[in-house]
């Protein structure tokens, strides 16, 4: 059990033949994901590596291999456009790692969206994975070990790192989620969170918030009106400087919402218990799930 | 990517919103021609720098106030001459202030109302939104918190657009009738046009302001244009070259890295935003302030990892470097290569710890260990953060 | 007994202190329409001949005055915008006298208005009478009776003949209708003839088409599937040069949908009398109508 | 408003779509000079009218075609001499043909396919619609007759925009791959951008091709524009004035009226177009041949009419005049002084019919008898019809 991918998610790569896009997409076969099919304009009949079969458009492709899932490493000026593409083709999800796409164009690709079943993961995200059963994405597969906790994260390598303390003790991973740090993106925190609160397999939640935006609060409010599972929040960049950007577009302080401290107060207002620093991030999960059992 | 006001002023210009006359000079004399070129005073001359709150600021030489009024072309002269080649401190800063090279000479026209105007993207509600209030001139924020009711949305459509009624009912909303409705509704709609043409991530007018003869003038704006979307507006990404006031962002920027400079005395080089901040939370735990922030990217080479060593170096207030990768698509042994020759070739007089972890990191450390350079390295993140602090404090 | 309008309509007329929107407006209101208010930004708190309220915005006239119809005289630059914000106070019936709106502009007013109940009627129209209750147009009203006949109509001046052709020989109108000669525009043929249908007091119909588009076949399509009042029609333009057309992407579209022809066999098929002089409308009308009786 | 294809080249080369390179010629030695500084030949000179069927028409001289292949400088020269000045009768055109003012010269790459693509205004589903065919260069009329599956059709949502996704759809349907397929799409993406940016009509191509290299390129380019929506466009607002072919056309243009040139002997004036065409087809019924279609609007003036009548006067194969006014907010009586004045004024040679109805048409008439002029007035449609038919057979 798990969110959003499992080992029977069928895998389109769009922007398969370029450089990210050819090396991830062998990463994701090495780990076991079902890589289906690729995408590339021009390149329809073509193989990847005499294995996965290459197609003009999402629409041949899911005719001909029946993918339902897509991740996209389509240079930014084309990833609005390559999103769409998928998200007309009726792709349940759509993994779009391409960093660097204008704000205008996910604010137009959002809207779309609204009328479709389609999920959108990103962009700007290292991917979702299911330790043992698929991964779609970029993160480094091996840090990863199937398990309890459900990771829902706006950072990248952060996340990499609280993996990393997680397996080490030994405690492993139902799914992994990083949603992205572009102002407007696809899933949020909290409709990740609400996966997770539904997935049997999970049985405590990590959260990896950082500064800027509001997306914490919303998931706060999410868990005052439910029943929720043992859950452990660490924040980034509670000392960072107000007012300068701090790489992740979403990472602009906007306004008292965007602060780590309004965040942790919301926070507590509904009991989450916040890790104060990055290096006790696996120690505060073990002691969260440590409580629910007594 | 955030504009001068002189730019601003230049691109709001092209989109027909009504501005009073003026220009930019980076010469005394200059300001002077141009307040001579002008049709009527008074004039006033305002500091060029990416901060707000300069009205109120104070140059380090002593003299007050970023924003002056004048009223002869020689006035405007002096008091160029004050601010050009100063740095000019304000509440928005930091102590260290901002270095003034360029001055604006415009009209002041006489204001007898102050309203307020911006649109910018509600992350929340996923599109952009048009904000205006009567209240304007002042903190706006103040006034949301205050008096919420006298702040005005509304929110875009993207499929539908902005249409110039929308404009209207928002201009009624900020208290404007008679003719001075129509004008101000035609501005919003131009304000709008700029912002979606030119990928704008926020357009704020503040204050918009009701001049003689019952006209609507910008007074001062403050534009920040999506860097994402600069691809496609070759015309406003030269502006890029202008905007950088630090020496060390402009470096960092050639060379691809997402730099911050800082006040601290820990260099640090982080890969990816998140683990970056995180990491300077943790030496605040510590004790130790970053010098700055340094994002490496997912997917550095050997190459901007030496360059990026040259920035940290380049900074005389940095007392320790502080690595830190957590090695994904990046591995660690090419990481620590890239250290190693670094190293080498820069030969640092400040100490280094080194934190590698992910992919290859076992390769890695024996690189670094092999090397016989003088790297301290450690395995976890708070051993690492605190061999850091202790290394700057060696050092003071 | 009518359609759209009736003494009760309470009309704004939005660009009321132009040259033609207070021309008309004065002359519906000499006709006995109820018009309610008036708007032009700027002009707000004026009243036009003492009389009619002027306010900046359709918003604030339907605030203060009730007003559920809005008659458009506004130039064609700033007509889309008058509709959509006519149609976004909910308004319920829109009759947009204006010409010379740009197509793509009436492209996306007709898209914005699917998801609204608000009714178009135009642009580049005559407008609506309801005779002896209500006339929201430029139609010359004296030329009308009460009475049985519903004209739906693409032509102006075209149906005022036809209308007095009816009036000479005592034959009233239930309601006129003159949805617009442009390309795209609010109501068509079908819609209206499909309201007549349903009106009571419509004993026949009169059907006043043109060469262009397809929307005879489409009314015919209608008659095909229902039952059906006494109907007549009459098409202009049988001796129109085919046009001075110099692609043939139109015909690739519509094919030869646009001819006088077509649209007679389409009338044909479906066994509604075409009238052919434009000399005996009125004739043919009394004759489909002592048929009905008989 | 139909362009000429020389204009129709300019503007889509304006949005990059890939044209071979050429101009337009109004002297022969022009077309040669042209021709020369190509790069390389064959070339094809194209006579510039408004009609289509070029390739197989004939000039009124006896030259036949309006498209001719040359392989020399010389050869344009003597080809573009032929066609300069003289009449070019299409099927299109009709028999009076078109008259040749300008010359396209071109570089005449070798064709390997032909493909169709179009945008319009599908005006039963209300938005624009982006048509594509691997037939191309041939009647896409019959096309759609004979093989509808081989017409395929984009309909474009204008809330959500036309995505290259779309375009490389319709590619793909075209037949296209390889890299023709994201080049076309490309295209096809210029194309629509064009369409929207300067409201267009109609934008088709056809053919495009397939030429050297595996490039496609646009051949032949029909473009319409929405006249109504010239105001936003100044810059395309020019051409208007270069595509009037017919003198009594440019005339009638400058004052407002709508007037369509046509072969018969009836002159007619007539308010409203669908009243205007009724007035024709009553004229056929009684045997009778309109020599144009006018139509004064709904709120013409005296002076309108008095332009209106010059124009149907100053066209010889005018035997006789048919001015029919229904009066609404246009009165009658105003219409009957106008129709007084211009009569004394320019004291026309032909007879002259006229049925005022609706507003004020006792008075109107009572004005026209008054006058004492050779007017003959009618009362119903029918009877004004007849007389006007039978009043231009008398004058045979």
């Amino acid at each position: 059990m798990s969110i959003l991918v499992d080992d029977s998610t069928r895998v389109v790569v769009q922007g398969i033949t370029g450089r990210a896009g050819s090396f991830h997409a062998r990463a994701c076969l090495d780990y076991g994901t079902r890589i289906v099919a690729g995408v590339t304009p021009g390149r329809g009949g073509q193989k990847l590596d005499e294995r996965v079969p290459i197609f003009d458009s999402v629409a041949e492709a899911k005719q001909a291999t029946g993918c339902n899932a897509s991740l996209i490493f389509v240079p930014a000026s084309g990833a609005a456009d390559a999103i769409l593409e998928a998200a007309a083709s009726d792709i349940d999800l759509i993994v779009c790692i391409t960093e660097g796409i204008p704000t205008l164009d996910m604010v137009r690709v959002r809207r779309c969206l609204e009328d479709k079943k389609t999920r959108l993961i990103g962009p700007n995200c290292p991917g979702v994975i299911t330790p043992g059963q698929c991964k779609i994405g970029i993160m480094p597969g091996y840090i990863h070990q199937p398990g309890p906790v459900g990771i829902v994260s706006r950072s990248g390598t952060l996340t990499y790192e609280a993996v990393w303390q997680l397996s080490q003790r030994g405690i492993g991973q139902s799914s992994c989620v990083g949603i992205g740090g572009d102002p407007v993106h696809g899933l949020g925190l909290q409709e990740v969170v609400e996966m997770f609160d539904r997935d049997p397999a999970t049985k405590a939640i990590l959260v990896i918030g950082e500064i800027g935006g509001c997306e914490e609060q919303d998931a706060a409010t999410f868990w005052k009106t439910s029943s929720r599972k043992p859950t452990a929040a660490f924040l980034a960049g509670a000392t960072a400087p107000a007012g300068r950007r701090m790489g992740h577009a979403g990472a602009v302080i906007t306004g008292a919402a965007g602060t780590v401290e309004a965040k942790i107060a919301a926070f507590d207002k509904v009991g989450i218990s916040v890790i104060l620093s990055p290096a006790e991030i696996g120690e505060a999960i073990s002691k969260v799930m440590a409580a629910a059992v007594s | 990517m955030n504009l001068f006001e002189y730019q601003a002023r230049g691109l709001l210009g092209r989109y027909g919103l009504p501005i009073p006359p003026g220009d930019v000079a980076t010469r005394p004399e200059e300001a002077r021609q141009i307040a001579e070129g002008l049709s009527k005073g008074p004039f006033v001359v305002k500091a060029q720098i990416l901060a707000g709150g300069r009205g109120k600021g104070h140059f380090r030489s002593g003299f007050a106030g970023g924003v002056h009024l004048c009223s002869y072309p020689a006035e405007v002269e002096e008091v160029a001459r004050a601010m050009l080649g100063g740095v000019l401190v304000t509440a928005q800063t930091g102590p260290e202030g901002r270095p003034v090279n360029k001055v604006l000479v415009a009209e002041a026209p006489q204001i007898s109302r102050e309203l307020y105007l911006a649109i910018l993207i509600d992350r929340g509600r996923r599109r952009s939104v048009v904000v205006g209030s009567a209240q304007g001139g002042v903190d706006i924020e103040e006034v949301a918190r205050e008096s919420p009711g006298e702040i005005h949305r509304i929110w875009v459509d993207p499929q539908v657009g902005f249409w110039p009624y929308q404009a209207r009912t928002l201009a009624a909303c900020m208290g404007l009738c008679g003719s001075l409705l129509p004008q101000t509704a035609d501005l919003i709609v131009r304000l709008y046009r700029f912002f979606c043409e030119c990928d704008a991530s926020l357009a704020e007018i503040n204050p918009l302001a009701v001049i003689e003869n019952e006209k609507i003038a910008v007074i001062d704006a403050k534009i920040g244009l999506d860097e994402n979307a600069l691809f496609r507006h070759p015309e406003v990404a030269t502006y890029r070259n202008e905007v950088v006031e630090d020496g060390r962002e402009a470096e960092a920027l050639k060379a691809g890295l997402n730099y911050v400079g800082l006040s601290g005395e820990i260099g640090c080089m982080v890969n990816g935003a998140g683990l970056a901040m995180a990491t300077m939370d943790i030496l605040h735990r510590y004790g130790g302030e970053p010098a700055n922030f340094l994002d490496v990217g997912g997917g550095a080479d050997q190459n901007q990892v030496t360059k990026a060593f040259g920035i940290l170096m380049a900074d005389p207030k940095v007392r320790a470097i502080f690595v830190h990768i957590f090695g994904g698509i990046m591995r660690c042994d090419v990481i620590a290569r890239g250290i190693v020759e670094a190293v080498t070739h820069t030969k640092p007089k400040v100490p280094i710890v080194v934190r590698l972890q992910g992919t290859n990191f076992e390769e890695g450390k024996a690189i670094l260990h092999q090397s016989g350079l003088p790297i301290r390295t450690a395995d976890d993140l708070a051993d690492a953060a605190q061999k850091a602090v202790a290394a700057a404090a060696e050092t003071r």
